[in-house]
């Protein structure tokens, strides 16, 4: 039986992305699902990437750009999978599409209506750091650049119904399901941060200058709360000296989760250059237990952070931070393990590096696709070393870090090969017509 | 034909022990039960002395010392005579009777004297029953030290050591002292360098306060390791290591002992009821003895007890107390005499069970951590439920039972104990039950709950500088929230507080001034029952 | 105030330039006074491009190409060497410094190297101070050298055996014979000494006709060499006699189609 | 008709602050400003972010409203973004040859961050001398050429052949050249694979024989690359078999799996002196083939020659594992024997490699750390065995340990016939001696040139499932241009004046592409497909009849004077 030459991919992440590109230039007709009002994932909250230095969101723009413009690509965004039937070749999928309360196809994204916006929220874009209207978008090169209105927070004052020139303000916008049929799917949903609370010997949310590196992420953003400055949330003094703690959930069979995240070495090398390049007036600190220097170009990175910009490696995580309550300041305690010492430093800022794990909604993606998930929560594979794309489910694949930890090149990498066998089992559905 | 009464005697060098010599050149004869010991001066006699005297079995204890004023050393006697009522208190709570232990003043001419009154002692102990105790300590029971440390390791998780020294970053004795590493510890026992770790001071330094514990990614139970091997480490180190010279241990020991008929009632205040059997039974634990070990420090220890009790009284509870409770072991268990443990255990549970408690509330939580966890760990499960006097409170506040009278206009701040928060997880009901009286402003310091900090010395081990840094750096936290009381649950916590600040300080006194009281004082005070 | 040299850099696109974006990703800071041009390889510098900027003033040139090997256009950097080559020869007859010339190789990975080499050479052309022929009064003679120097760089003769050099020595000439690179550079230099002396003499008579004579005095040259000189521009068309003064024919340049 | 001065072009200029990445340093709206008063600019702004689809809308405007005939954005490289706002032209119906990038930020505000004047004043020329150029810009046209719908796949490893099948199976051709008699590469040599202990073979014959069966797959073992000619979609692969006869066909596409080499540490750790002393490769094949006679004691070193200060400083990233698998296999059948490794950092990443880490010391494996700068060092004992002294760095004692058996984690390295393969596919290598990608973070998998893509452990050190997870990713790149079967290439070429030339042929020799022949007439003529357009026949030509498209004389020229003379402004 005909097979349907069209693909499912869940999650707009560079992954996601990656998979869309690659599926869509050779002809395919690709639908892209992202739950957030724009595609971008984790990458777009970045401010530079490592080992390069590239700005992060020069580099992923055009991606956002080219999956918006690509004709085969269908953006789904502010939408999620509610139901998926059928088997490989052949599936249906029921795609709930929340309400924006913003008619996409008129909206130009001017922004006149978030300028009259009377409510000021946290926006999650920035980490809950910055701020956002309730009728916004989360970031400034948002891809679709379409306003969204977030319903818990508004108002219904209908200020931006009455200024929207386009017309397209619609607070009686409904949910909507769309129904597709696919020939494969490509699950690319990422991951979060581990909750740096649980963890309340570093005294996360207990702090004011204890963050953890997403938040501080988006404070070197030029396009972040606040412009790309470092400075202190307790009382706007630039920092004089800043720790970054390794490891706080991660390798952790008590309170975390068991696995490395893979990553955290590296960009905490990356903020700390960063930080030195900005501020060459600030230390920068991290304790570390196993530097994980495996990547291309990881080792020598890590040596010119230490050589060239005098970052400073210590071997130790540290057992805890206290704060002085009167001046913010924060004392690290720690074993310097190759010292064979145990002494205090202090910090005007300590950025926590969290574990990165699964999400918690992929159980119930997992139960939707009839995925298995691993004993971590990631998507299983169906064969660790042979099918790493491959799921129990055929014509299902995944790829990034939702199939376990792993950079952005490796997702890159891995998504082309999630669009590979997407590819091919289509193509072998069709006995490779082409 | 019955034993003869063994006398331990210690003899001042200046006075008593002439006076002897005297005795004998004079040809007087005496009873020839005494075995003499010279000491330079009476006021050198430890209690420690006489109760391991005891514990070793002798059936008396002599103490002679030069008359009042004729001291060698201007007033060593008198020490020496002050000492002797506190033993013979504890003597007498211990069931053995202070009549056994006797304080005599004999000059250099008096050898007459002397030989009167050995010869008088040993008729007066012919007439008692003999010294019940054994006549030789409970040595551990050997242990095959490789499979057990092999055992422990993987029982504490010890070998999934990443060695990232978070243990040492979050242990207040290696804050303090560089010389001390839970993570090179556990280091040397995996690399099999453990018999260096055994001989040496490090085991014994262990505060057991649970803080790597409770932080280590690996979840090492380190403190659980340390106990383990304490069983097979050098006793000679931790005796050395051991404050008080042991008497708390020599006591507990003495108690394992069937035949000891202790009385310990005498605390009780005259108005109070209690009962023989019932529900509620309320573990006193070791206080009416500290009340006398710790005298000096004038720390009204019995409080704790009596208004605990009154509390119970004041809610219609007539708690059953046991006359001959024993001592819950906690201190044997943790450092290693998992023997003399086991013995206390089983007769405590049997006494409970006896006077048919369904519910155990103790005020101490080591008593807590001990009857809840250790004895189902070793006995298997109870058929009663243990309870820290605050949960039984905050109980009270829920089911509003619990009323307090009294208004008491005061910034308290709370401790948490390691084994009622850390060990137990007990953080919330003290704070309730201090937040409810009315008046309070409950303040917290930075280091609060889970990461709080120990009061630097636990099962009276390695009591030395460190453990006051420890102290002093925790009380300067406290003063500095501003608090006029220091509010804690653990009567042990208070000893080593005021010990420490009862000696001369490193740091201005007024930064560590704060009064300390035991919540169930505090309480009472709010029920208008002090 | 400070001298502020102006410099271009001529860069191909795979590897110098491309390093060049990496000492920016990588923050290496060098100096402000480089002006890049992008080429697709650096193989594209024609002399004539470079002597042009001379001419109009820069004050030191670059043209950084990919290592050797690594071109990726297989040997436009080698190209890139030869010219650089013949215009060093060029340039130094002209009263400018050859040293404001300057080649490297700088691949894609190499943005320290990149940010070193414009430093270093920044420095060296501050060190030489302005180019004579920048700002408003150039240097009327260097700059009839460049000039001529230029014309040179048009002409077939010097294109040619530039481009043929590889061939001429590796492949052999039409009698299948190699020339040994000592051999190829005597040619090379003879030709760039008559070419631009040649055209330095039709931009010298461009100005006012003169002598033999006076021509040979001006250029510091044997009569005889200039005569010969004379009689080949005339038979390419560029000299003729502008008139006879007495019995001294004073030449003058024609204007060319060039 | 039209009056002269409206054929002069109408240049916009559009300059990105991108966030204060360029705005942070340069002034921009004073750039804009400068831009304003420059020859045909009619039109001139500036954006946060150019390449946001807001800033791309905006150029798409600018065109229609002023009817602009030519584009300038002054942001980053156009190496990354010169693509996208050339699409933009083109979506707004300008011919995209006809934009220029000023590249203010990569070479202008990031290395002059100290120097925000004279970084404002370079950031003026740059805008300069693209404005000159743009104005003399011409509309180009990309030819379209057909792509031959099949792929080379050099090296016949696991990398090789997970893509090869992946191909196949879309219904392409594929071509694997192996230079070995057979397939399988590394994973022949290999024992179990972390973390699964699966034996390799198991995997691999899977696969090799999934390849030998499958119809759209040529296998040439014991084969060379001889040369490999032309373009993506039209390359032409020569090849020499083993018997030495060679053969010649047609590819699209190509792919690089030509694996690695594991580094012999002769001279390191008394390896090569005493018979004891093995590498993690040898002790693997020893176990597989159980020709190890079981030792008391062994001794694993990590990072034996990798991770070094100079030379070879980059990290193996297999070998932690693989060594830990190793100690476990060992310990498995011989639980009495010690087993010590002595690591720097343990690179256990990932999901399932730190549980491993804790089964190795569930097995009693046992763990030291040693510093780079005091590593252990060997010495042989009478009975033959010997003794490893290493400094526990984290105890800060010297450690004695007596072994019956040395193994040495040496890192994978460079295949020795990477370099001839660089030089004839024109693909770069990195400082570590790998292939170096397009792009680290976004074009990991692919070449800068078209039609070429890497994976497996010739990109980097990795295992096998990162390995396939590689090789499947290149199967989706190279089969892009095979699935849309034609496509437009450069336009940027070359481009002779017949009237010019003189048939010198001096081009013909010069290009490296055979780009350019003499036709009938005896005048060169240029074949645009092959034409890489790198300009050098230009350059040459002795009569300067080569024009090279979008890098014309004129307009190099005039980006060279506004370099230098700001009057001409």
């Amino acid at each position: 039986m005909k097979v349907n030459n069209s693909v499912l991919v869940i999650g707009g992440g560079i992954a996601g992305m990656q998979a869309s590109l690659d599926l869509a230039s050779r002809g395919f007709r690709v639908y892209l699902v992202e739950r957030n009002p724009s595609i971008g994932g984790r990458m777009v909250q970045l401010d530079k990437t490592f080992p390069t230095m590239d700005c992060s969101i020069c580099i992923v723009a055009p991606k956002m750009i080219e999956c918006f413009r690509n004709p085969n690509i269908t953006l789904l965004t502010y939408s999620e999978v509610q139901e998926v039937n059928g088997s490989v070749g052949n599936f249906t999928v029921k795609i709930l599409k929340k309400p924006r309360f913003v008619i996409e196809e008129r909206c130009t994204g001017c922004g006149m209506c978030a300028q009259h916006c009377p409510v000021e929220v946290h926006n999650e874009f920035d980490m809950d750091l910055g701020i956002r209207k309730a009728i916004y978008i989360p970031l400034p090169q948002a891809v679709p650049l379409k306003y969204t209105i977030d319903n818990e927070n508004c108002v219904k004052c209908d200020l931006c119904q009455k200024v929207c020139g386009a017309e397209a303000v619609d607070f009686n916008q409904q949910p909507q399901t769309i129904s597709l049929d696919v020939g494969a799917i490509v699950v690319a949903t990422g991951f979060e941060l581990f909750d740096a609370r649980t963890r309340s010997e570093y005294g996360y949310g207990r702090f004011q200058n204890v963050l953890v590196s997403l938040e501080f992420e988006r404070l070197l953003s030029a396009s972040g709360p606040i412009g790309g400055h470092i400075v202190r949330l307790s009382d706007g003094r630039i920092p004089r000296r800043i720790a970054f703690i390794q490891c706080v959930g991660s390798r952790s069979l008590k309170g975390g989760v068991s696995f490395c995240s893979s990553a955290c070495c590296m960009y905490a090398t990356k903020e700390s250059v960063l930080i030195r390049e900005h501020e060459p007036e600030c230390e920068v600190y991290i304790f570390y237990n196993d530097l994980k220097v495996f990547g291309k170009g990881f080792q020598d990175f890590v040596a010119r952070a230490e050589d060239d910009w005098g970052v400073r490696y210590v071997r130790a995580l540290p057992g805890e931070v206290v704060e002085d309550s009167k001046t913010g300041d924060l004392t690290l305690w720690y074993e310097d393990t190759t010292e064979n010492t145990t002494r205090s430093i202090q910090a005007d800022l300590v950025v926590l590096c969290p574990a990165l794990i699964p999400r918690a909604t992929s159980k119930d993606l997992a139960s939707v696709l009839g995925l298995e998930l691993d004993e971590y929560g990631f998507f299983k594979s169906k064969d660790a070393q042979f099918a790493p794309v491959d799921t129990n489910v055929p014509g299902v694949f995944i790829c990034g870090y939702c199939q376990g930890p792993k950079d952005i090149p490796e997702s890159v990498a891995q998504a082309s090969a999630a669009a590979a066998r997407a590819a091919e089992v289509i193509a072998q559905g069709n006995e490779g017509v082409h | 034909m019955e034993t003869e009464p063994r006398i331990v005697a210690f003899l001042c060098n200046w006075c008593s022990y002439a006076g002897a010599d005297l005795a004998g050149t004079s040809r007087i004869r005496y009873a020839p039960n005494v075995r003499p010991i010279r000491v330079m001066c009476s006021g050198r006699v430890d209690p420690s002395f006489i109760v391991n005297a005891f514990e070793a079995g002798a059936d008396g204890v002599l103490v002679t010392g030069c008359h009042p004023g004729d001291c060698h050393y201007v007033s060593g006697n008198l020490k020496a005579e002050k000492r002797m009522k506190s033993t013979a208190r504890i003597l007498d709570l211990l069931g053995l009777g202070s009549e056994r232990l006797r304080l005599e003043w004999v000059s250099t001419s008096e050898g007459a004297k002397f030989a009167q009154v050995v010869t008088d002692f040993t008729e007066d102990l012919r007439r008692m029953e003999p010294n019940p105790l054994e006549t030789e300590f409970n040595a551990k029971s050997p242990v095959n030290a490789e499979d057990l440390i092999s055992k422990v390791i993987r029982k504490t998780n010890v070998q999934y050591c990443l060695e990232c020294g978070k243990c040492s970053g979050s242990c207040p004795i290696s804050k303090v002292n560089d010389a001390y590493s839970p993570r090179r510890t556990v280091e040397r026992f995996l690399l099999g360098f453990g018999s260096k770790v055994l001989s040496g001071p490090d085991l014994w330094t262990c505060l057991t306060c649970f803080t790597c514990t409770e932080r280590c990614p690996s979840d090492i139970r380190y403190p659980e390791f340390v106990r383990a091997c304490r069983r097979i480490a050098s006793d000679e180190v931790m005796e050395e290591l051991c404050a008080h010279r042991g008497i708390p241990m020599a006591l507990s020991r003495v108690m394992t002992n069937p035949s000891v008929r202790q009385e310990r009632m005498g605390w009780l205040p005259e108005q109070a009821e209690i009962s023989q059997k019932g529900e509620l039974l309320y573990f006193v634990g070791c206080l009416p003895y500290f009340d006398v070990v710790f005298e000096d420090l004038n720390l009204e220890l019995l409080k704790i007890p009596r208004s605990v009790v009154k509390i119970l009284n004041r809610v219609g509870i007539k708690p059953v107390v046991l006359a001959n409770e024993k001592c819950c072991g906690h201190d044997l268990s943790w450092t290693g005499d998992l023997e003399n443990f086991e013995k206390l255990a089983r007769m405590n549970v049997a006494e409970i069970k006896k006077a048919g408690a369904t519910r155990v509330v103790t005020a101490c939580p080591e008593c807590y951590r001990t009857l809840k966890k250790d004895y189902p760990e070793l006995l298997g499960n109870l058929d009663f439920e243990v309870l820290h006097v605050s949960e039984f409170l905050s109980e009270l506040i829920d089911r509003g039972e619990l009323r307090y009278d009294a208004k008491l206009p005061a910034k308290m701040v709370y401790q948490d104990a390691c084994r009622l928060g850390r060990h137990m997880g007990i953080y919330e009901p003290p704070r309730k039950v201090i937040a409810h009286i009315p008046g309070v402003e409950l303040v917290e310091m930075g280091r609060n709950r889970e990461n709080s900090v120990c009061c630097g010395v636990s099962a009276w081990l390695s009591c030395n500088k460190y453990s006051k840094a420890v102290q002093i750096d925790r009380l300067i936290e406290a003063k500095a929230t501003g608090a006029d009381l220091l509010v804690t649950a653990c009567p042990k916590c208070q000893i080593h507080w005021k010990c420490v600040t009862s000696e001369k300080l490193p740091v201005n006194p007024e930064d560590v001034k704060i009064e300390i009281r035991d919540l169930s004082v505090v309480v009472a005070e709010a029920m208008h029952l002090a | 105030m400070t001298f502020e040299p102006k410099i271009v850099g001529f860069l191909c696109n795979w590897c110098s330039y491309a390093g060049a974006d990496l000492a920016g990703v990588s923050r290496i800071a060098y100096p402000t006074n480089i002006r890049i041009i992008r080429l697709m390889c650096s193989g594209r510098v024609d002399p004539v491009l470079v002597l042009e900027t001379f001419a109009n003033g820069a004050d030191g040139v670059m043209v950084m190409g990919c290592h050797p090997g690594d071109c990726h256009y297989v040997e436009g950097n080698l190209q890139a060497e030869r010219k650089v080559k013949m215009l060093k020869k060029l340039i130094s007859r002209t009263g400018l410094e050859p040293e404001r010339l300057r080649l490297e190789w700088v691949s894609a990975s190499e943005g320290g190297l990149f940010a070193d080499v414009v430093r270093d050479f920044t420095y060296q052309i501050i060190a030489m101070g302005p180019s004579p022929l920048a700002g408003e009064k150039p240097d009327v003679d260097v700059l009839e050298g460049i000039l001529a120097a230029k014309a040179a760089a048009e002409d077939f003769r010097l294109r040619v055996l530039v481009g043929r050099e590889k061939g001429i020595i590796e492949d052999g000439n039409v009698y299948e014979e190699k020339l040994s690179q000592e051999k190829f550079d005597e040619t090379m230099d003879e030709a760039i000494a008559t070419e631009y002396i040649r055209n330095k003499i039709y931009f010298t008579i461009r100005r006012e006709p003169l002598s033999v004579r006076e021509l040979s005095k001006h250029l510091d040259l044997d009569p005889q060499a200039v005569l010969r000189h004379i009689v080949v521009l005339r038979r390419r068309g560029m000299v003729a006699v502008d008139r006879v003064e007495g019995t001294t024919p004073l030449y003058a340049a024609l204007e060319v189609g060039r | 008709m039209k009056r002269a001065e409206d054929n002069a072009p109408r240049i916009g200029v559009f300059v990105c602050h991108c966030g204060i990445n360029i705005g942070g340093v340069v002034d921009v709206p004073q750039v804009v400003e400068y831009a304003k008063t420059l020859p045909n600019v009619v039109y001139a702004e500036d954006n946060l972010y150019t390449c946001s689809s807001e800033g791309i809308s905006k150029i798409k405007e600018g065109i229609g409203r002023y009817n602009l005939d030519r584009i300038i954005v002054a942001s980053c490289t156009p190496r990354t973004h010169e693509p996208l706002f050339r699409a933009a032209c083109e979506e707004a119906g300008l011919n995209k040859y006809l934009f220029e990038m000023a590249n203010i930020r990569d070479q202008c505000s990031w290395p002059h961050l100290h120097e925000p004047e004279k970084a404002t004043e370079k950031a003026k020329d740059l805008v300069r001398m693209a404005v000159a150029k743009a104005g003399l810009l011409k509309p180009l046209v990309e030819p379209e050429i057909d792509v031959t719908p099949s792929t080379l796949v050099i090296g016949g490893g696991i990398s090789g052949m997970t893509a090869a099948l992946c191909l196949a199976n879309q219904g392409f051709r594929v071509c694997i050249v192996e230079k070995e008699s057979e397939l399988g590469g590394r994973l022949k040599q290999l024992h179990k694979l972390y973390p699964t202990l699966v034996n390799a073979s198991k995997g691999l014959d899977q696969i090799s024989g999934a390849v030998k069966a499958n119809r759209n797959i040529d296998v040439l073992t014991s084969t060379l690359i001889k040369q490999v000619k032309g373009f993506i979609g039209n390359f032409e692969v020569d090849v020499q078999r083993g018997n030495g006869e060679t053969a010649k066909f047609e590819v699209g596409t190509i792919i690089v799996a030509t694996g690695t080499d594991v580094l012999e540490p002769v001279g390191m750790y008394g390896y090569g002196e005493h018979s004891n002393v093995l590498t993690q490769l040898q002790l693997e094949t020893l176990l597989r083939d159980g020709k190890l006679e079981m030792p008391q004691r062994v001794v694993m070193v990590q990072c034996v020659g990798s991770r070094e200060e100079k030379g070879r400083t980059y990290c193996s990233r297999v070998c932690c594992m693989t060594a830990l698998k190793n100690a476990m296999l060992i310990k498995e059948s011989h639980p009495r024997t010690d087993v010590h490794l002595l690591f720097r950092d343990l690179q256990t990443y990932g999901g399932h490699y730190e549980d491993y880490r804790r089964m190795a010391q569930d097995m009693g494996v046992k763990f030291i750390k040693y510093s780079l700068e005091k590593p252990p060092q060997v010495f042989p004992k009478e009975d033959g065995r010997l003794d490893v002294s290493v400094y526990h760095a984290l105890l800060g004692e010297e450690i004695n340990l007596e072994t019956d058996l040395l193994v040495l984690s040496t890192p994978l390295i460079q295949c020795e016939d990477a370099k001839k393969l660089s030089h004839m596919l024109k693909i770069p290598i990195g400082p570590d001696g790998f292939f170096l990608e397009a792009h680290v973070k976004l074009r990991p998998i692919d070449f800068a040139t078209d039609g070429i893509y890497v994976c497996g452990t010739a990109h980097s050190p990795k295992d096998t499932a990162e390995s396939v997870s590689q090789a499947l990713g290149v199967a989706s790149r190279a089969a892009i241009p095979l699935a849309m079967k034609h496509m437009r290439t450069e336009a940027i070429t070359a481009m002779v004046d017949e009237n010019l030339c003189s048939g010198c042929g001096t081009c013909v020799k010069i290009c490296p592409y055979s780009a350019i022949a003499k036709d009938e007439k005896g005048v060169a003529r240029v074949t645009e497909v092959l034409c890489k357009g790198c300009g050098t026949c230009g350059a040459s030509c002795p009569e300067k009849a080569i024009t090279m498209r979008h890098f014309t004389d004129d307009q190099v020229i005039a980006q060279a004077l506004a370099a230098v003379r700001r009057e001409l402004a």
